[in-house]
This record gives structure tokens, C-alpha cells and sequence, in this order.
């Protein structure tokens, strides 16, 4: 599918985009803003440092980890390690929803724990405060697992918050306390996060508990965050489909199930971004390979069922997932025929995360939508183009100094789920295995792609190709809005969702209806500020 | 329940916050900065401070929030933010054109020792900042104060980094606002030219937080205290500063750069707060009170008196920032409520002083505490020991309110889940009618709900 | 259950009325009366019915409500009201020393056949009428119309009976207020200054309903449109009627007597009635409307769009007087929301007809009614077989909102249980920015009430 | 006790509040404004027409017969033909409170029903379309019973209610419909209407229902609307003491209790003015005594029950209510003890009804404060003086309209509960049987008797003696609020309550405490209102 030729050329708006950067930052800008070709997918320059000064989406290393990855964990006391800020931003700001089986099972969720240094911290250390406060979180509330963020100053002053984790470990007894260096200057975006929490939660958690579990196919669903619900969909569907879902990571997860994660047969990859590394740490250590998936866009949700039941290869499941789909399928088809004559031929434009500004295009081909341009805030180079190209990516200053853990084969616990001939033969049938293809081979041809969109850029874009919808996060959205575009959160979902699965799908079609029809954009104009005044005519027409 | 770890007994902690009634400074430097016009505020850290901090305030605003980041990294912060501010500044002047950059720094750049009054200076012997253009700054590492104390550093620095003294006074006079809404600045206006006084507010985010929808992002919006007014504030006659934590400093700053003499006030929030305004306005002025805002007091009266019934002794929670929750603690008692439990994250003796002038007389045994400890976990637990029949704060109360079935009204910083308060003012006595509006609803929808079927009453 | 004998299935009646949607003509009358300046309503008929009026309007109100009444016993139901009628007014102007005494009828008086053109030229040719004062009157049987047409009624009678045609124009537009609030007509005199255009708003209950507490009753508040302005009416270029309804037959008056021009326009409640109010008005004036009204317009626009998704096809019943929820309703609708039962008590085909205009193209299965048979009863069986997101009303609302369990705003009159709609206006764009937050606040409230655990949000 | 003698020359006061009037209205309000001797009982005008101009308190006969009687009545449709406004302002207004026993219970209070007369009803007869309204009342709603209300032009138009009532009556069969002629413009005052509500009441209701009660000490409660609860507190005190009510006339009543009440052996009055004609009427027809009593106030509650086990005569009764009394007094002490202080020496002036200016001093007595002026709406002499005036009494042309039933001796229910012995051998025990002795024998010398108080004259005795509190109604209450003085509602009670019994003794307490020690009396002026800006220091005493 070509994009919609009366959009301007895609490479004179690139020229636009940069033209009032300094010099060098024009240089370096225009190696992120990139015209797609699905045939040949040029390089886009991808996580790299954000020029000082420049307005960016992104945020900080303890953003992935705390904010995203770790987040979403029920029954860990996540306890900040900083001043009061960076653990009140992050309380409850990102829609983790969690479902406790009872009133008597842990929820942590809506509780907020910092050791709020004080200067006096700064000066002499905040070691003592933050075993104290483990101390004082464990009194209270006898938690299975406490885990320790620190923030910027952690590291600059010396606190050894993995020292301290582990002399409360050890102190408490019955709690799993361990710590996270995921200070804010770490990395250039949220993305070092993630891969510090995958370090983390890998040593810590993965492979704790080795009681096996029920259950004929058994997986684990990674990168999957349940903002606004959607992993209780997924999980929906599993359950429906006789597959078990042993551990997700990490939404509406709990430490029980993490720790026992490394029992299933299959992981499943939602967002490839944030996650990739812990498929790879458990392929290589426990034997169970990975693979990409989508469950965002009905056709993509049914799909990856496919491919899942392919994985296993048991008919009976094939069958059972054919049956779902063909259950699902037709109340999306409903909705998707009464809504696509008001959506289609309709454009969008996604600048988000590191996995959604991907996955959603489905939904909008579904609405009959083009995407005339995306980008993500913090992914890298493999997530546009694909994991071919991780040997070619060049490790920079910034990302050196995230540790990468040296992984192996557990001597007890490693079990190749699949032989390579079976993972050859599961390839050959078109199924890709620790794969990922990206983005930019599912884009049309010159639409454009933006890796880490500017404000400026942003304006930009709008300016030039006015796309119907805009999809972004929050310090967006009114941006947009004011400019007459609706934009829709794809962090928060405007506090709207789920939009996986085949109900997903659904919630999301009939609000980005809502959004792109919403007569409150007719209404921006005065009257009187309409050309000649010949609107006082239409103004009026209630009157008698 | 949401908060079902949430525990009645109370122990002491030491090192442990939970549920803060704060957060950090450098929010409050960004969201002081916006109040002047054509700033673009910078967060001198990692990208996350800023990143979160604009998206706190979009959420509590519902309107953009432009600000700008050093963006940290590991190389910065061992070597110095200086390199990334100066890279900063000449990024920001060529892109997004301000006319000033309001720098604030974070406890990242103050652990390192950034110094910001050096590296301003540097960009400006680089010939980074263009000619008529302005780099302020003000220290506001996390680890000190709260986001109060950030916005009352940011004013301070605007005050003393812009105010000029002439030597010629102006007839005029300065009106610091503490942290308050859009809403309430413009009516702290509306009231000034009322009354008949020039002034200049500053900070002053109406027109800026609360920008109409036209069709066009207005990257610099029609509001803030302009450079122009901010320099003629060292010629004043004197200032007011609305808020001894939030506000005072700036006022502190003015007296000693162009020795104008100031008084402090609180927040006129309630009626007696706002009597005391007027009348400190006034008097500043040199002006009579006109009839109609006497009247606009009268209303206020009329309604606290005929609705007192509703009112007498109801038991109030309230968590928030001292200078708000100062003035209405006050209002509560004014309107013959019994505020019960009162937390403020920000730390300092202002409040535990100002809060004893007001209690000590009228409500001795009212429990309340500021600074390390003072969170909203505590606040709860106060609340399972001693039920109240309302609850006043920030979003984050509705959980709260929730778990324990007590009517809640938001007020505060921040209000993410309802819009109204960057429209509608607090302060002044419309203010002060709208707030009891708000409570009165409160309770009177709780009794509606309550109600026994043959006590559902239509008239009340 | 509340109203337990309210079924589901709906049958024609013809002889019963349950739980009207109106009342009757004089309280309007009355209530229009109290706009005038130093004037006293009057109330020929029974005594129970002044107590009534004035009991009402003081429930709304929560304010004094002076008027007299004629005092009917047999004798008088008998032989005539004229006697009862020419003692009240020489009591009255000694007793209470008014400017203006305004009778209006009532069915009694009505019934009986009294002549008030004829009772007040005696008391004039008697003397009883001192010398600059003034008696007017408005026919208002109880049993035509209802309290809406009352007041149109006696708006038209002040209209008629003041208005003089100097044969020179006055540079002023009359703005004739259909039924509302003191708060509305005080923004309706706000915009028009703001505007520059100079206007005579009668009738004007401001400053007289919503008045102070100063420790004195004052008989004849301040407020209220003088003798001289409503004199002035016939000399001015134009008139505007905010409702067909309750206003239009003054500016039809108008124009018979002095041949004063005039347009009929909504009520201004909401955004495109408020658009029309200030295009015509800055039309009549020959203004241009400065930006500080469009920015108000665009911040009323920003918070729809905001907030859309809330607002989104939320289905509302309401009920209420014509001229207020003919707006409203296309308010509703540019909110995307989803009008479905609507009633009114009061009678006339204007209401359909401009429901028609507003329904036919945006919601045609909308179910409407006005007149006889369109009683809250109805409107409750409806909500039973269709059920709706929210209901809007006056206070009887809230015992189906509560059997129902439906949010509930109220709206329109009377009000008995809850302040703010004398205080905070409902017209304009600050007004509509009030009903989209108490909407929003309706809705969004209920969502968190309902809310599961697991889906009870933060951010909003 | 003497009024408090700093108070201005009562009869100075006097000639103040009339002297400007025209000299015929002076002349007749000046009887209407006595200065009391309760040693002497002067005579007061009262039920005599209100001077037309005059801003009076006054409702009319409709308001007296539907609002007060008839309304509290809870399982009869109760349909008001006439226009709609005067059905739709006595709807729920009252508070006439009501507890069915169970959801399946009628309950027509809250519904408020109407012919809403047209114009052509007018014209041409509304009598088809009151028919019309009572069958589909009937079809809807299936009631025992439907009550007619006339207002004001259905007399003079000639609709004939009645035959009306009795034409359906007979078509429906199993429901009882009585009509009743209480227009408007009947009488003076609401007074009118009561008397018309007690007659149809009598005669379509009482006596219907023959079957005999339980209970040992069967009475009726007369004059007791329910409004805050008022006959809940009452009920939960006969229950207690081990009284049997059988009837309340009318709160909380029902048509099976109003239908079986002459089944009682004694009718106890609470409201004298509204119910009296029953208490005789029913006297006179089954031979039941009546005896004023009073729950309003702790005092007079115990005394009522003393009266009435001394009516009874059962010593095992007179112990149970001795040990009620013992039991509830002391909460009740324990509050006054508390609240006293507070309240002691202050003022408070009641205008208000036919009964409550009366009996509501009791309570403020009790609180330590002054009566300096009372007067009631709509009573008669026999309300101030007590009923020995009765005969003295001269029945004016407004008032001599208003049917007077004639009753007999019923030749098989009369059945004289006490002989004359008894009664005789009661009243030396000080039971005044069948008597009241009105408000003035209970007021101070030279306190100040008002008979249908004016609004100016209102508020000249409020700048006069400036009292701490002011009872009245709702029309009242902004104004004398504008005053500074507080003011009490006592027909809606400020929508509180109850005030019988023991339990509504301390409720009034609590709130006339909370009135008259308001703080915001003391906010009226603004700090630059005050003399000399003195206040601008007190002003700001909290700023630092």
C-alpha cells in the first residue's frame, strides 16, 4: 500500500523538519527522520542521545525500570531510593491494573514508598535511611519481595543500594530484597531502564521457585504491561484457548509467578522493546525460546493464536484456537463494518514508546486508516528494522555502561523446549522464533518515520500533513489538541482500554470513531471570526 | 479496599514515606516559571524530571506544557552538566525562541555542583543568548524543601534576576501569588482593579494554563508577567506576598535588591483571609473598599449563615500545601466546621506557627503535622482512628475517601481526575462561595444518599 | 423506593396530573415583579396563594421575598375584589412606602371576572396612588400557561406600562431576560459591558435575590431595573428577547407601543445559544466582540474537547421550563451527548417546534412532550423503560434520580436543596463552562462510585 | 417570672408597630396586640380577617385542609381539582414524615396529583374531568381511598365535588372517595381549612371500621402532622410507657387506623387550633374523652404521660410510665446541664401557627430563655385565652360559612368511656378534661401578645428588642436573618427534628445552641466596615 499521494514529498518535509536547527543539530536530527521504504529499509538512527534543550518525549532510565517494568508487580514494595519526586510521579501514573484474587492477597499497587532523602543524605549517605525504611516497609507489611529504585543521586554519592538489599535479605529472612541502579542519567531514554529491570528481575526472581505447573501449554506473556486491562483480555483469551499462562512480565503478575516463570514452554513477546533481553537471558539459560507476537489489532490478535498453537503443535489446541477466533471474529467484524465508513480513508500518525507506535497501525488498517507517520520515543535500531540488524548496531557512550549479563546454560534447569530441528521446521512454516521484523516492513512506502520526535518536529508534521488523529503520550496530547487534531494517549489510553484481544479491539475502534468524528472540532471557530460573517447565518439558525 | 494494607495503629517511622502530601521542587520552579511571559522554563538534570514534571502539570491543567531538558547522561553527570546547559541554551534560542529561559536545577545537577549563576553567566560571554533575551535560574535540588519551595525559589530568583530600581517609585503594587490556580490569579486581578490598585502579580499562569482552544498551539501564550513588569517591580511602592512559605521569598528578595518594603500575607483563601487582603490592599493602595466587593462579602456571609445548619461541627481531613491549608483551616473554623487531621508534605515552622495562631483557640485538639512524616499514609490511619465526615486534598484523596466512605472534595495540587479548578477561583469571596458550594454539595449529597426513605428531604 | 407507585408501563391520562413539571402563572408573575426596582408584588386573590409564591421563591432563593396579597375571603369571592384590591394598595403605600405596587390575577380573582386595568385607573382617580408612584398589573390565571408565561406576562405588563416613546432613539438595546437566575442576568450585564454595548436588561433580580448579609433587612434591595431605565425601553434601537417563551411577548409589547425593533434568541446556556447571543448583541451595538470574550468562548470549547470522551453519548433525561432546556438540550448535543427524554410542563407549540429544529437532524428518536400530560410521572416511566446516564432537573428530580440511581444535576426551578444558581451563572461561556463541570462531575463521580478495584483510575 | 425588665414599655412597644398604619388598620391591629397579664388574661382579636395590603404570615383554607390535615395521610390519593400550582406547592413542602411498614405498603406522599384545571375547565365545568382524574388514579394506583381538594374557582365555577366523589365512590366500588370544600378563599386563614378537613375526615372516615384493637390503654393522637419525625418520637414512647396507639390525626396515619380510631378510649390533643372539632365530634358520637397534651418540650412530655396514666387509672401503667420517665430524663438533663450555660438569659420571640408559638416556649424555658413575644398565624381566642372563652366567642361573617356538623350520640357506638363521676373525680386530680387553657396563662407579665403578626410589625419588635432567636416560617426566616438574628423554622423545623418527646427535647437544644452561639453572626461586618479601622489589626492576626 502506497501512502495517500496528494501528501506532500516526504523528503522535503524531512528538509522542513530540520531547517531551523543549529548545524550540527540538523545533522544529527536528520539521520533519525528517515523515509520509509518496506522493500529496502533504510537505517534510522535510534537511541541516541537527545541534544540538550531539545523538547523530547522521552524520559529516564528509572522510568523504564521502576516506571514500566517493575511497576505493574503487585507484591513487591517497591521502595524508591531518592528524594520525595521521582516516587510520587510514578505512583499510579501508568494505569498498571492488577486484579488480587482476594481481599487478602498483597496489593501495593496504589501505595507510593520513597526514603525521601534529605540533604543531610546527600551529604553523609542514605544507606542507614534506606535499610531503615526496608526495615519499616517490612514491619508493616511483611511484603514477599521489596525491591530498591535509585534515583539520580543514588550513584553519585556512593550508596551501595545491592549491599543493602542484601544485608536486609539476609536480616529479614523471609524477603526477597533486591536492588535496581537505575538512575536517571543511565542510558539516553527510558530503554536502559528496561534493560537494568530485565537484569534484575532475571537474577533475583526468574527461577526461585521450580514447582511445576499444570497445565499442557504453558507460557509466559512478556513485554505486556496490562494498562488499562489489556492483559486480563489476553488472558481471557488464553484461558479460553487451553492455553496457561504461567507468568506475565509484568503486568498483573506477582512475585509467585515471576519467580516461577522459567516452568513454562514458550515466551511470548508483546513488547519486544522493553522485554527482548529477558527472552533471550531465559532461551539461553532455561531453553525456552521466544516469539514475537501481537495481541493489539484483532487480525494480529488472531494470528499470533495461530502461531502459538503452531509452536505447540497439538491439533486439539489448533482446533480450540480456530474456534475462538471464529467466536471473536464476528462481533469485531460488526463493529468494525458499522464504524469503517466514518474512519475510512481517514490518516493517522503514532510517536510512542518503543513497541505500540508499531503494533497499533494494525488497528488503524482495520479502521481503514493510513499512517503516514511513526516513530517511536526510546527503542532502538532492531525495533525498526528489524533484528537482522543487531549485529550492525554501533554500542555508543551512553549504552556501554549498562550491564549486560553474562548468561548460561543452567547445568539443572536447561531443557530446549524445541530441538533445532523442530525450531527449523517451526521457521519453515513461517513461524519466526527469537525473531522480530519491525516496524518499518509493515510502514508504506514514504511515509515517514521519526525516531525520537521533537516538539518541533511534531508542530511540524501536523502543520504539513494535518492527519486526522495523532497518538502520543500526555505532555502531547494538548499540544495537539489545540491545534485542532485529537490525539490519542498510547501510554494511558486516556485512561480508556483494554485494547487487546478481539474486545480490545472493539474498545479501541469505537473511540478512535469517537475521536476523529467528534463534532467539538467544528465548534473551535467563533462565529464572528468566520470569514464575512456569513456564519452569523448559521449561528442563528435555532432562533425563530 | 484499594489501600487494604493500610493499617489503624500507628507507628512511628523514620525512614520510610508512604502516600507523600509532596513532591519535589523542581515541578514548582517549572510550573512559577510558566507565569512569565514568553518563558521557557529548563530542567537542568536527566530527561525523566523533566519529563515527569510536564506531565504532572498537563495532567492537573489539561493544557500544554512546554519546558525544555539538559538530558543528562552518564557522562554529565561525572563531568558536569555545564557543557549540556550551554548546548541547551543555544538548541533553545535557535528552535523555540523565548524570550527568557527560567533554569532550575535537580538534585542530579546539585549533587554534582552544578553552579548555574556561573554557567549563565559563560553562555552569556559565549554570545549564547541573544541580545534582549534572559537565562534566569534558581537552585531547587530535590532533596531540600518540596515542590512549595521550588515555585517560591523560582519567584524569588525571578524577582531578584529581573527587578530593577530606577530610583523614580511607581505607583504601584507588587502582588506576589504563592502557589495558586490560573483561576485564582486572574481573580486576584479582577479584585486589584476592583479595588481600584495597580499592580503587578507575578507569577501569574491565567492565560497560559488555561489557554482557549483556537485552533492554533500558541507556544508562548498571552499571559505571564512580562520582563517590563517584573523589572518595574524594584520600583513599586510595596509588595504583598500571598503565602509566608510559597510567596514570601520573593517578597524577601525585592526588599533586599530595591529595598521595597513588603507585608506577608496568607493566601485569601476563605473570608477572613480575604478580608485581610482587601484590607492590606487597600491600605497599600490607598484606596477605599467600593460597595461591591463589600457586597461580594455579604454574599459569602448570607450563605455561611443560612446554610449553617449543614455546616456546624462536621469533621474535616485535610492534606495539601501550607499555604493553602493554612487560610482554609481557618475558613473551615469560620464556617463552624471541626477540622479534625491536617497533613502538608513541606517541611518548615511557618506552618506548625501559623497553624497553632489558628487553633490554639477555637480547636486545640486538632491534630496536625508538616514535613518528614506528614503523608498521606499517616493522614489515613488518623482517619481509621478518628472518622471524619469530609476529606480535602489532592487526587491522590480518593482512595482514601474511597476505602473509608467520607465524602471528598479535591483541592490542591494536583487534581488530576476533575477539571474546574484552573476556571474557577478559590480565593477572594467568590472564591470562598465556590468552596462552600463544594462542601455543601459534599455533604448534602452524602445525606441525600443516607438518608432513611421517610427522612429524604426536598427542601434543605 | 421513593416513588414506588410509579410503573414501568405508560397510559394515556387525561384527567390526572402527577407530579407536574410547572407551576402556575402568578409566581412568575411575582418573581418577575421582584426585577424592578423598589417594587412590590402583588397577589389578588387568596391569601394562600402569595404564602405559596413567596414560600417557593424563598426556598430557592434562600432570600426575603416581599409581596402582599388582596386577602380574598367569601365576601370578595363574592361581590368582586375591588374593595380588597384598593385597601391593599392604601395599606401598602403607607405600610411599605413602594415605588411600584404590581398585581398580577389569580385564578380566584380571574374566575370572578375583576377588571385589574379597571381597579387600578379607580385607585388612581381615588387618589390612592401617591404621586410618582406607580401600580401596574399582568392577568395571570392560574389555570392557562403556567409560572413560565406568568412571567412572561408580567414582564410584557411592565413592558407596556412603563415604556415611553420620546421620539428620540437612545443610544441602548433593551435585553429583555427571559426567566433566570440573578446570577445569569448579572453575566448577561457583565458580557454586554464587556462587549461596549450599552444596555437596559429588565426585568433584573440581581442584587435583589442573591443579596448581602450586612445585619439589615433592606425592603427594596438595590438591585431591580428602575422606572427610568424601563421608561427609557421605548427609546431604544432594539430589543433583544432571551426566549420565545418567557421573554418575546415584552419585546412584542415593545415594539406595538413604541415600534422598538426587536430579535428573539435562546436563552444563552451553552455554546452556540451564547455565539448567537453575542453575534446578535454585537450586531444590535454595532461592536466588534473583543478577545477576551472569544478566548472565554475558546476555554469553554478547550474543556469539551478535553473531556469528549466522558461526555460521549451519555444518555440524559431532562425536564424543566422551555426556554431553559431548549438550549440546554442543543448544548447536550454539541456535547455529543445524548438527550432521550425530555419534558416540560409548560404548554405551547414554540416548544416543539424549536425542539423539532434542534432534534430532527442530530437526534430525531429523541422523546419529547410539553403541555398537559408531560409530567414528571411521565418522564420517570420513561427512564424505567429507557434508561439514562444522567438526569437533569429541579429538586423534585432527585427522588426518581435516587430510585432510579441515576447521577442528578439540578437544574432550572425550583432549586430547595442546594445553593449556587443564584450565585453561578448557567448563560454564557463561564456559565456553560459550569454545567460541563457539573456534568463532568456527574458522571465522572458515578464512574468512580462504580468503578471496579482494578479499574478505579487516577487520572481522569 | 417577669419578662426582663430591661426591655422597652411593652405598651410603648405596641403603640410603635401600628402607629404607621392608616388609622382603621391601626385601630384593628391595635386589638390584636395585647400586652400580657397572665394573672388577668386580656382578649385578643384573633381570626378576623387580614387587612388586604398587609404582608401577612396567613395561608389559606386549601393549605389548611390538604396541607396540614389532609397531607400527612399516607395511603390516600389525595387529588387536588383546581389548577395545577396549588397541588404543586403543597407537594412534600410540610415533611410530613411516613414509614410504611413494608415496599409493598402504599405510600402517596411523595406523589403530588392534580386536574391542573384549563381554561375550558373553567369555562365549562371541571366535574368530567375530576371524574376522569379519580378512575385513572384508580386504574393506576388502586388506593383505598381518594380525597378531593377544592381550590379556589372549582366553588365558583359550581363543580360539586361531592357528588362527584360519591358518583365514583359508588362506580369503583372497594374505594372510599370523599371530597372536600376547602377553597382558598373559605375563612381567614388556614383555620378554615382545618375545621373542613376534621368535618370530612369525621364524616367519611371515622367509624368505617368497627374492629375491635388489642391493647390494654388504647388512645388517639390528635394533632400530631409528623413533621421531623415528631409522632416517631411519640410512637416510640407509647410503645415504651405500653400505650396502644390507635390513630394518629394524621402523621403517619393510615385510612385503616383513621377508620377504626373510635375503637380508642381516649383521644389526647396535641395541636388544639387544627384538631379540636374532632376531639369533640368523636366526644360527642362514641363518648371519648379528650385531654390536651403536650410532648413538645422533656417537662411537658413527662407531664402528658403522667396525664394520661392518670386518665387510664392503672397503677401498673402509671409505674411503666414513672420508669420511662426516670430512664429518658437524665440523657436529657445531661444535655441541658451542658448547652445551658450557653443559652441562659437570652431572648427568643415565636410567631408561628396555631400551637407551636404555645407550646415551643416549654423548650426554650427549659434552655433558660425569655418569651418576650409570641402569636400565633391562624388560632382563635380560645388558643390565647383558653377555652372558657369559647362561648364568649362572636362568630364572624368570614368564619360563619364554615359548616359546623351537628352530631349525635351514635345510638350504637356511644359508649362513655369515663362517667361522670370519673370525669369529675380526674379533674380534681387536675386532669382538665375536654379543656385548654391556652398560651397566655404560660407567658410573663407584660411580655408581648401578637395575634397574625405582620411583616413590619415584625420587624420593628425585632429592632425593639433585638431577641437572640426568632421562631416563624419559611417567608420569615432571610429576613429576620438580614437582621442578624437567627431564626428557627417551626413548621419545617429547618428540615431537623423530630422535637417530641425526650429525644426531640435534646435535638432542639443542640440546635438552638448551635443558632444563638453562631459564629457568623459576628462576620456580618467587613473588617473596613467598622469603626475607626480599629478591626484591621484583628484582622490580620493571623499573617506574620
Amino acid at each position: 500500500m502506497e501512502a495517500n499521494t496528494h501528501f506532500p514529498d516526504p523528503s522535503q518535509v524531512r528538509e522542513e523538519l530540520i531547517q531551523r536547527y543549529p548545524t550540527k543539530v540538523a545533522k544529527k536530527r536528520a539521520k533519525s527522520i528517515i523515509v520509509n521504504d518496506p522493500q529496502i529499509i533504510p537505517e534510522v538512527q535510534a537511541n541516541v542521545r537527545t541534544v540538550p534543550g531539545i523538547i523530547t518525549q522521552r524520559g529516564c532510565s528509572y522510568a523504564g525500570c521502576k516506571g514500566v517494568v517493575l511497576g505493574p508487580t503487585r507484591d513487591i514494595v517497591n521502595i524508591v531510593h531518592g528524594p520525595i519526586g521521582c516516587s510520587f510521579y510514578a505512583w499510579m501514573t501508568r494505569r498498571n491494573q492488577t486484579r488480587p484474587e482476594s481481599l487478602e492477597d498483597a496489593n501495593f499497587i496504589p501505595y507510593c514508598f520513597s526514603t525521601d532523602m534529605q540533604e543531610e543524605n546527600i551529604v553523609f549517605g542514605g544507606e542507614k535511611k534506606l535499610k531503615q525504611a526496608i526495615q519499616e516497609a517490612y514491619d508493616l507489611f511483611h511484603p514477599k519481595s521489596i525491591a530498591i529504585f535509585s534515583t539520580c543521586p543514588v550513584g553519585l554519592i556512593g550508596d551501595d543500594v545491592h549491599a543493602a538489599s542484601r544485608e536486609m535479605k539476609e536480616k529479614l529472612g523471609d524477603c526477597n530484597v533486591f536492588g535496581f541502579s537505575c538512575e536517571g542519567y543511565r542510558g539516553v531514554s527510558q530503554s536502559a531502564g528496561h534493560h537494568i529491570a530485565n537484569n534484575g528481575v532475571f537474577k533475583h526472581m526468574v527461577g526461585r521457585d521450580n514447582t511445576p505447573s499444570e497445565g499442557k501449554f504453558k507460557l509466559n506473556l512478556l513485554g505486556e504491561y496490562n494498562i488499562g486491562g489489556d492483559a486480563f483480555e489476553i488472558e481471557r483469551i488464553f484461558e479460553k484457548a487451553g492455553l496457561t499462562l504461567i507468568s506475565s512480565f509484568s503486568g498483573n503478575s506477582t512475585v509467585k509467578q515471576l519467580e516461577n516463570s522459567h516452568m513454562a514452554d514458550l515466551n511470548v513477546i508483546q513488547c519486544h522493546r522493553s522485554i527482548n533481553y529477558m527472552g533471550d537471558m531465559m532461551e539461553t539459560k532455561y531453553g525456552i525460546p521466544w516469539m514475537k507476537v501481537s495481541f493489539v489489532g484483532a487480525e494480529s490478535s488472531a494470528k499470533s493464536l495461530r502461531k502459538i498453537a503452531e509452536y505447540f503443535g497439538d491439533e486439539e489446541l489448533k482446533a480450540k484456537v480456530e474456534a475462538v477466533i471464529a467466536e471473536e471474529m464476528p462481533k469485531v467484524k460488526a463493529i468494525i463494518d458499522e464504524i469503517l465508513p466514518r474512519t475510512k480513508g481517514k490518516t493517522a500518525m503514532l510517536f510512542v514508546g518503543g513497541s505500540r507506535a508499531h503494533h497499533y497501525q494494525d488497528l488503524f488498517t482495520e479502521l481503514g486508516m493510513t499512517t503516514v507517520a511513526a516513530g517511536y520515543e526510546f527503542a532502538h535500531r532492531d525495533d525498526y528494522e528489524g533484528r537482522e540488524v543487531l549485529p550492525n548496531i554501533k554500542i555508543d557512550a551512553d549504552s556501554k555502561n549498562i550491564e549486560e549479563l553474562k548468561v548460561v546454560a543452567d547445568p539443572e534447569l536447561y531443557n530446549p523446549r524445541k530441538t533445532e530441528a523442530e525450531l527449523e521446521a517451526l521457521k519453515e512454516k513461517g513461524l519466526e522464533i527469537n525473531g522480530y521484523e519491525g516496524m518499518m516492513k509493515q510502514m508504506t512506502k514514504k511515509s515517514l518515520v521519526v525516531d525520537d520526535l521533537s516538539h518541533y518536529e511534531s508542530e511540524k508534521l501536523i502543520e504539513i500533513y494535518k492527519p486526522d488523529i495523532f497518538c502520543a503520550g500526555i505532555k502531547e496530547k494538548y499540544v495537539v489538541q489545540k491545534m485542532g487534531v485529537p490525539l490519542k494517549q498510547l501510554h494511558s489510553y486516556d485512561y480508556g482500554g483494554p485494547y487487546t484481544g478481539f474486545e480490545g479491539a472493539v474498545n479501541f475502534y469505537k473511540d478512535i470513531d469517537r475521536m476523529v468524528n467528534n463534532p467539538v472540532w467544528k465548534l473551535i471557530k467563533a462565529p464572528w471570526e468566520k470569514a464575512g460573517n456569513g456564519a452569523a447565518l448559521e449561528a442563528t439558525y435555532v432562533t425563530q | 479496599m484499594l489501600l487494604r494494607h493500610t493499617t489503624k495503629e500507628v507507628k512511628e517511622r523514620e525512614g520510610l514515606t508512604i502516600n507523600p502530601a509532596k513532591t519535589c521542587q523542581p515541578i514548582g520552579a517549572m510550573y512559577a516559571a510558566l507565569g512569565v511571559h514568553g518563558c521557557l522554563p529548563h530542567s537542568h538534570g536527566s530527561q525523566g524530571c523533566c519529563s515527569y514534571h510536564r506531565s504532572t502539570l498537563t495532567r492537573h491543567y489539561k493544557e500544554p506544557v512546554m519546558a525544555a531538558t539538559s538530558s543528562f547522561t552518564e557522562g554529565a553527570s561525572v563531568f558536569g552538566g555545564q557543557a549540556n546547559l550551554l548546548a541547551a541554551i543555544e538548541t533553545i534560542f535557535s528552535v523555540y525562541d523565548p524570550d527568557i529561559i527560567a533554569v532550575h536545577s535537580t538534585c542530579l545537577s546539585e549533587t554534582i555542583g552544578d553552579d548555574l549563576q556561573q554557567i549563565t553567566r559563560k553562555a552569556r560571554d559565549d554570545g549564547k543568548i541573544p541580545e534582549g533575551k534572559h537565562v534566569i535560574f534558581a537552585s531547587t535540588p530535590s532533596f531540600i524543601g518540596s515542590h512549595v519551595t521550588g515555585y517560591a525559589n523560582m519567584v524569588a530568583g525571578i524577582a531578584d534576576q529581573f527587578a530593577v530600581s530606577t530610583g523614580s517609585k511607581k505607583n504601584q503594587i507588587n502582588i506576589i501569588a504563592g502557589w495558586m490556580e490560573p483561576s485564582d490569579m486572574r481573580e486576584i486581578k479582577r479584585l486589584s482593579k476592583e479595588l481600584g490598585v495597580n499592580i503587578v502579580l507575578f507569577p501569574d499562569t491565567s492565560d497560559v494554563l488555561d489557554a482557549p482552544q483556537t485552533g492554533t498551539h500558541v507556544f508562548y501564550p498571552k499571559g505571564g508577567t512580562t520582563v517590563a513588569e517584573l523589572q518595574s517591580t524594584g520600583d513599586s511602592l510595596s509588595s504583598l506576598a500571598l503565602g509566608s512559605i510559597s510567596a514570601e521569598p520573593a517578597a524577601i528578595a525585592l526588599e533586599k535588591k530595591c529595598k521595597v518594603p513588603f507585608e506577608t500575607l496568607d493566601m485569601p483563601i476563605g473570608l477572613r483571609a480575604t478580608d485581610r487582603f482587601i484590607m492590606a490592599l487597600s491600605k497599600a493602595g490607598n484606596v477605599t473598599v467600593p460597595d461591591e466587593i463589600t457586597a461580594d462579602r455579604g454574599r459569602l456571609v448570607d450563605v455561611i449563615a443560612d446554610m449553617e445548619q449543614y455546616l456546624y461541627g462536621k469533621r474535616v481531613a485535610l492534606f495539601g500545601d501550607p499555604d493553602q491549608i493554612i487560610p482554609l483551616t481557618e475558613f473551615l473554623l469560620d464556617l463552624n466546621m471541626k477540622p479534625v487531621h491536617i497533613v502538608s508534605g513541606t517541611p518548615g515552622q511557618r506552618f506548625e506557627k501559623q497553624m497553632r495562631q489558628i487553633l490554639d483557640e477555637r480547636s486545640p485538639e486538632t491534630k496536625f503535622k508538616n514535613g518528614i512524616g506528614a503523608d498521606m499514609f499517616l493522614l489515613h490511619q488518623w482517619m481509621k482512628n478518628e472518622p471524619v465526615d469530609l476529606l480535602i486534598g489532592n487526587t491522590y484523596g480518593k482512595y482514601m475517601a474511597r476505602d473509608e466512605d467520607v465524602p471528598f472534595i479535591r483541592f490542591g495540587f494536583p487534581i488530576l481526575d476533575r477539571i474546574g479548578h484552573s476556571y474557577f477561583p478559590s480565593v477572594g469571596y467568590s472564591g470562598g462561595l465556590r468552596l462552600v458550594e463544594k462542601i455543601l454539595t459534599a455533604i448534602l449529597d452524602r445525606q441525600d444518599r443516607d438518608a432513611l426513605e421517610e427522612k429524604f428531604e426536598l427542601v434543605m
